[in-house]
């Protein structure tokens, strides 16, 4: 089963579930904002997300892991919005009959995450000046 | 004439100071023709930036005949995770 | 920081840490029971350990994955006794900067745990009879 | 004479029937000694068992001659996880 949701505001973990026959292994990933991006103190970073787009890639890239691999479960919730250092931006969980399938089905999940969903992030510095990630470094 | 309009994200935004703009095109004109004129507005700070483009909410692999009324993104690096 | 226990009965899991300025990656994975063990149903597996030696070996393989990879933290719960079909018998949780050092902890240290701590499995059939785990498969 | 505790475990306590075992041994054997023995015992029931070696809950590499008080166990494959 696939469930993707994109979500403004704290993420409420999925529940980890102690009560499936088929399921050898279960791999939760969290994803959360570090104090320093390219090297500059941030507080928060600021995701932006092309609406509507962003979800329908995040469920296209969902559908293809589960296909791809034999896995049961893929479930992802991402956090646009201001999101605070510490916290977590992005939170997936994979059930599968085996831990090896779960493991390159959860690599292979972010991967295509980062490189086809429409978000981004936006930097936050101490002195509350707001840029897009990627000027931090220049 | 067609009306397009184009959504701008991460640094198209930054470079252009727009969320969002219309723009008034001759019929025929091609993502790849609207690429340019984007890049031109952003006074080379888009030179560096490679771009994937999106009509209406859908990546496309290659310049499309835009037609009236079509939303257009030229998407930088995607940052999400 | 390290973190190991051999548990008798079910596992409490690691609280989801979302209060971390330094780890990007939390990565967590538990290891459940399933209703298969060689092709024959089972109801439940019991785990047999070397009291001590499993859990000091447990405690120098999870050492050995911090010191080789760059991870922050790793716990680790592993149960012994009857564990029905469907419950965790481990629960890890590894935190690191990055994703992919925690992923490539997380394997080496779950194979490393597969080879070296002795613990084993038995298997319980439906039948209520109770035969060392890799016998299932004769 | 040396006393030495055998602990078994999964196939080796299937295949004898114990968990545990006492022998009285001679002063020098030796842990490869030991194994032979154990072998034996199960009567061809560990002959495609691989067994790794542990003296007083530590792994060793090669074969120890034993002291007495040891506590001797010969851990078939693990199955942890």
């Amino acid at each position: 089963m696939v469930k993707v949701e994109i979500i403004n505001g704290p993420i409420d973990f999925f529940p980890l579930n102690d009560n499936r026959d088929q399921d050898g292994a279960e791999i939760v990933f969290n994803g959360r904002v570090r104090a320093a991006e390219y090297d500059k103190i941030i507080t928060a970073l600021e995701y932006e997300q092309y609406e509507d787009m962003a979800e329908s890639e995040l469920k296209k890239v969902a559908e293809k892991t589960v296909k791809k691999f034999v896995i049961h479960d893929l479930f992802c919730k991402h956090r646009i919005g201001k999101v605070k250092v510490g916290q977590s931006s992005l939170h997936v969980v994979i059930r599968s009959k085996h831990r090896k399938e779960g493991f390159i089905a959860m690599n292979y999940f972010i991967s295509a995450l980062k490189d086809r969903v429409p978000i981004w992030k936006w930097a936050i510095l101490e002195d509350g000046t707001k840029i897009p990630s990627d000027c931090t470094s220049s | 004439m067609i009306k397009i309009k184009i959504k701008c994200f991460s640094q198209v935004k930054y470079a252009l100071g727009k969320k969002e703009l219309v723009l008034e095109l001759e019929s025929g004109t091609t993502t790849q023709e609207v690429e340019r004129l984007i890049r031109k507005k952003a006074n080379r700070n888009l030179d560096i930036v490679s771009l994937s483009v999106a009509v209406n909410k859908k990546y496309i692999s290659k310049s499309l005949v835009l037609n009236d009324g079509d939303e257009v993104a030229f998407i930088p690096p995607v940052q999400g995770g």
